[in-house]
């Protein structure tokens, strides 16, 4: 019995944590978070150099052959850190290849995204919040035509990885004839979103897409669930904090005795969780009848708490709080993007109780 | 237990309604002015009428009716439905005019509560500070006498119309070694003077609905203070005997509420309206048992006021209960919302939230947190009520702080 | 505009509460609900003299003539003081004859329950929670056969008035062939259950029955819900009574802002409910297209409230709280009969959310 | 990470069962001895084996093994599996036992480990008293040395067993003089006396759990109190190093949604079965995520007592987590129970809410309320994970009570 990181998960974890504070401190993120475009290229080039670009993709192609779990714990500090930019998209769109893809696909494509020499995102949602692959409605083919809603960058990246009708998975390049892009406003100025619109554009279907859909669903879930614990963390972290230094009526607020309550049932509301997304994640490599469900679980719980601590967090900054220079704001957004992000909390519960048979 | 007005009040609210519609809209030229040009010129002769202005003397420029809070609501019905101006809205009218009638000077009164009523003069409120939220009292920014003039000197926050308002009325710390509460005092300040810097508090919705301002070395005359030297925390808590509208908030809480089950139609769960959700038809089910309640509380303190008796205990909860409301409607929204979540609030402020599109439902999600009730203030409520009004012992820290 | 009690509906409640304060003191609360039997003949006798009986009963059959909600008035007094006793049931049956009965039915029996020299209950409950009229299947006729759960007082009343299938009334006497009446083990000592067998029963049907059982169904919800509302302001007044005068740390803890805000919580839960049964109640007479679903509102609304402040009540007594010399139990108990009794708030939830037509 | 126990310790797991097939249930003429004494040569044996009481030298009727949380775990699964008996339950093994270890003299142990752990000898706890809920340093039962011996008065409650009880570990108030928390003393007292009134305190489940203890003139021997005169708070306070059951809880926990969920089956919403209700499908599932959640960080928190690492806050907040799960699981329980919630609880204690009839959840619904959770307690817990755990200022008045 081995419920725990490695030393070298561990180490993963702290060195992403390090490359932020020193590249993307409090000031680079508000830049990027306010700024037009969203997008670092550098950054995302850090971070690519670190190997994140290519974490789990096989070795064979340049990656560095990991786990969706390390994937997974890469998301949690970015989430802790509320790190602007693709990396969502990108890694969800190298598993899906790396799963569902030809050989020639793969040796196409994977080991430019190992590198982040490409970048690379994933076109899931249709209108009506059908984000999952047994929704989705673009008719497969050598050449697709449709909408598809909320995708990650998708007005950077190289290669699109685009759901079909039938639950498959079609590639579509930057350059692609009949490809519209169109940038959305979105609440998370760290993720942002693009609507993406196929007009008879040429595409190349993965051989296995059906197997790679689902992955690519259950893995995403895993990922917002360890983006949501990282975040919802650092919130408390930060209301703590707050708590320590912010004086009423002669005291710290930490003093107060509702004020402290409140703080402890937001650290009691989120702590638990680690191990539910770590569980989530180790499922989809290494037990597979409960990968779905616990996926489903996972992100549905660890978003709602998300949700709500962002929501305290607010409340225990005070006024403060509520405005656009107070950084809670950032999270308060990403914590909106992770828990409607491929489907509110009750479309995942509703799923996990079919699944269970009930 | 009767619902109706009953007889007489009914006769009234046809004599307001006769008054409406002979008097608005503006007919012949005037219709072809403007608005505001409109408005001012129909409250001359609502408060001529009554209808305005009712507990202002009239050689201030108001009615100066008897008390009646029955009226006042007709009144508010009838204005309503007829899409009639009210008084001017904001703070000078609600706030400030009520404590110049019951603490300033003569001179005060004359100068300033005609033109305000009329809409002539805006103002704004200086009264929070960065460091000083829920405790307020702990307030920093100073006013010297020097040479017969007040010198200001300070920050204040969350000052709603700030860009746009005449004058402020402002507290300051004038007795510095006076204990915490004494060494306060109320001054009115001319907005219009070098040294007033007004910059806009971006909100997390993108908007801004309000300011910081900046007083350095700002002027005021020495006998611009309403009250006494040292009084003016006492000044800031004066409330006239007014007309309180007991169901307003509940009115905007069912308009709220009812939104919400609109969306609730318009959205889809599943590929079928939301509103045929089993789980979603039990929450708004749940949600609007505490609509309606707070809606027949409502009627309940608007008869205890109509009556000259006291409602009880309800009148510190109003305010928590319309936030609780506030926050599980908006939690409700948000869920029907579904992927549109993802979507940026519109980057406006409180109008956004005013408007039919479904993004108002995340401005509104983010408003239910918005500073009136943000942080300290929940739990402020949630110490008046336990102390005030169910007799529970004081805090320590509070005690402390009212030394 | 006059939303609120009439001075004659103040002084019944202060009547009433001042009688049961004498008559029905803790230790006789107590003795009645520990016991045997949970029906005290005197303590009805002396409510009925006091014209509780027949407060609601046309004047012409001996009654006082007044409306449902002074019935609800005394119920919340009821609820308040956690009488023991078969009022609701007996009230019920009087306004079911009053409502739906033929002139020698109200002859017959309304002059006799107005004094209380008879006591009436109502049958509703059938197998599996079926509570309400078009869920009965008791056939109708001029006997009945069947089982009917949960009649309040069955075993000491003279008449039962039974629903039937098609939502109509029927009436059974005491002593009627192949009646059957088994006590069922109550949570709530005050109102004790019954279960009620019929054999091929002699009965008589209400002529108007089917209008009868609505309104009767109604109106039992705004007394259950009216009797919420009495039961949890009080259960808000001990638990402030032993704040202030329990002592841990060496003060009372009430001073301690964690519970204060609990109980601040408590009466901000309960307190704007009071307007909300008195509107229901008064619907029932005055606004008959509004009074069905205000009353499942109500309902469902109200006695949630007191359940949940049951709970809290008991969290803020500390251990004393969950023991049976607490008083605290007997209200607990009374709160989950009002949740329970008549359905629980989701159905009428779902009631009132068909009635609105969404 | 590696959720099995890997090679070495599933060979432990053999060794157990091995051990278990040979063992229990006891065979031949021992296999028609009654069920106590079957347990007593039992556990002889398996304490020979090294299987029980691993945490008790051998001088001491101990196996006295290397702690080992895994071994520990991998015991209780096996024995659970083979329904074989672990160490005698109760609070003498689980308290009294480990802080005689740590703090008692040569004799005491000698005189009570041994009988103990055997299942020879039941205690009972007086810690609380009626006055002394969450602030137990208030304690007023006195102990005063006369000839020779402690001569006790007062009264305690919430003592569990102690009908049966042999002896009593006892905290009284020795030194009147001394500051709250120095005074009280550690005793132990012997049950079968003169002067001891036990009386069951009936729940409002109908049951008796527990106790209250009256207690007049009782006496024990000068040497029969467990460290100092004054060091009774500190005493009470031992906890030894041990084999931390770390998913006891949430075992309990998944056993008790299972059920709920097996009841969501049986139950029926408009004439369907309540599972198929899209509301308590969301509530169940929404559940399930905090009991997944609790289950996961139980196994964490083995893994790191298992290594010799601190979980972290964690470990603070398991009683609360588990509080707030079975909250949610008893409010959900009544409303499938429906009409059945009007019926009584079954008149008993603890064991009503073991069975399995529908009544053990109107059981349940009362205990997710009961003493080890009522009132200040998760207060208290609160206050803990604030202050210890995320490092924020104590209360004043916890502050004061310390001094």
């Amino acid at each position: 019995m081995n419920f725990d990181l490695s030393e070298e998960q561990e180490m993963l974890q702290e060195t992403v944590r390090q490359f932020l504070d020193n590249e993307c401190p409090a000031t680079t993120l508000r830049e990027i978070f306010d700024g037009e475009v969203g997008f670092d290229p550098a950054l995302w080039k850090g971070m690519a150099e670190m190997g994140l670009a290519g974490l789990h993709l096989p070795e064979e192609y340049g990656g560095a052959g990991l786990e969706v779990l390390d994937l997974a714990l890469v998301s949690e500090t970015l989430g802790y850190m509320a790190a602007p930019g693709p990396f969502l998209g990108h890694a969800l769109a190298g598993l899906a290849i790396a799963c569902g893809g030809s050989d020639a696909q793969k040796s196409k494509w994977l080991p430019k995204l190992a590198t982040g020499d490409a970048l690379a995102t994933v076109a899931l949602a249709e209108e009506g919040g059908a984000w999952l692959p047994d929704q989705w409605s673009v008719p497969a083919g050598a050449s697709l035509s449709g909408s598809k809603k909320h995708v990650i960058f998708a007005d950077h990246a190289d290669l699109i990885v685009v759901g079909t009708a039938g639950g498959g998975l079609a590639l579509v390049e930057r350059d692609a004839k009949g490809l519209e892009i169109k940038p959305i406003d979105s609440a998370d100025r760290t993720r942002r979103l693009c609507e993406v619109i196929l007009a008879d554009t040429p595409a190349e279907a993965l051989p296995d897409g059906e197997v790679a859909a689902t992955r690519l669903r259950d893995a995403a879930l895993v990922l917002l669930a360890a983006d949501a614990f990282g975040g919802a963390t650092r919130l408390v972290e930060m209301s703590v904090e707050y708590a320590k230094t912010r004086e009423q009526f002669g005291v710290t607020i930490g003093h107060f005795q509702a004020l402290k309550h409140q703080l402890a049932n937001m650290a009691v509301e989120i702590e638990p969780s680690r191990g539910l997304y770590w569980y989530a994640a180790h499922a989809l490599d290494h037990v597979r009848d409960e990968a779905e469900r616990t996926a489903a679980i996972a992100k549905a719980h660890i978003t709602d708490r998300y949700m709500q601590i962002a929501r305290d967090a607010v409340e225990a900054h005070g006024g403060i709080g509520f405005t656009w220079e107070c950084d809670v704001q950032i999270w308060f957004k990403r914590a909106m993007f992770d828990r409607a992000f491929l489907g509110n909390p009750a479309l995942h519960r509703e799923r996990a109780a079919t699944m269970a048979g009930w | 237990m009767d619902l109706s007005y009953g007889e007489e009040l009914e006769g009234y609210r046809d004599e307001v309604a006769k008054f409406l519609n002979a008097s608005w809209p503006l007919k012949g030229d005037e219709a072809k002015l403007g608005w505001e040009e409109q408005a001012v010129r129909f409250r001359e002769r609502a408060i001529e009428g009554g209808f305005l202005c009712r507990n202002i003397p009239k050689q201030y420029g108001g009615s100066e009716q008897e008390p009646d809070v029955l009226k006042a609501q007709i009144i508010r019905e009838e204005f309503g439905k007829a899409h009639a101006p009210m008084e001017p809205r904001g703070i000078g009218t609600m706030m400030l005019v009520p404590t110049l009638l019951e603490r300033g000077s003569e001179w005060q009164k004359e100068k300033f509560v005609p033109a305000t009523i009329r809409g002539d003069l805006a103002w704004c409120q200086g009264y929070s500070e960065p460091g000083s939220g829920s405790d307020l009292a702990s307030l920093k920014t100073r006013g010297e006498l020097v040479n017969g003039e007040w010198v200001i000197n300070g920050q204040k926050i969350w000052t709603s119309g700030a860009q746009s308002a005449d004058y402020m009325f402002i507290l300051v710390r004038t007795e510095p070694e006076a204990p915490k509460h004494a060494g306060i005092s109320y001054l009115l300040v001319d907005m219009k003077q070098p040294g007033i810097d007004v910059r806009p508090l971006r909100q997390m919705t993108g908007g801004a609905d309000f300011c910081e301002v900046f007083l350095t070395d700002v002027k005021t005359p020495e006998d611009w203070i309403v009250g006494k030297r040292g009084e003016g925390w006492l000044v800031s808590r004066t409330t006239l005997k007014h007309e309180r509208n007991s169901i307003g908030s509940t009115q905007q809480t069912r308009a709220l509420f009812s939104g919400l089950v609109q969306l609730a139609k318009e959205r889809n769960i599943d590929g079928k309206p939301a509103i045929q959700n089993a789980d979603i038809r039990q929450r708004l089910a749940a949600l609007e048992g505490y609509v309606k309640a707070h809606q027949y509380a409502g009627y309940r303190t608007l008869t205890k006021d109509a009556k000259g008796e006291s409602p009880g205990t309800i009148t510190m909860m109003n305010k928590i209960i319309s936030t609780n409301i506030g926050h599980d409607i908006a939690r409700l929204a948000i869920d029907l919302l579904g992927e549109d979540g993802l979507l940026d609030a519109g980057g406006s402020g409180m109008a956004a939230m005013m408007s039919g599109g479904h993004e108002r439902w995340i401005s509104h999600y983010m408003y239910s947190l918005g500073i009136a009730v943000a942080g300290g203030t929940a739990n402020i409520q949630r110490n008046v009520i336990g102390e005030r009004g169910l007799g529970l012992p004081r805090d320590a820290a509070a005690e402390r702080s009212s030394k």
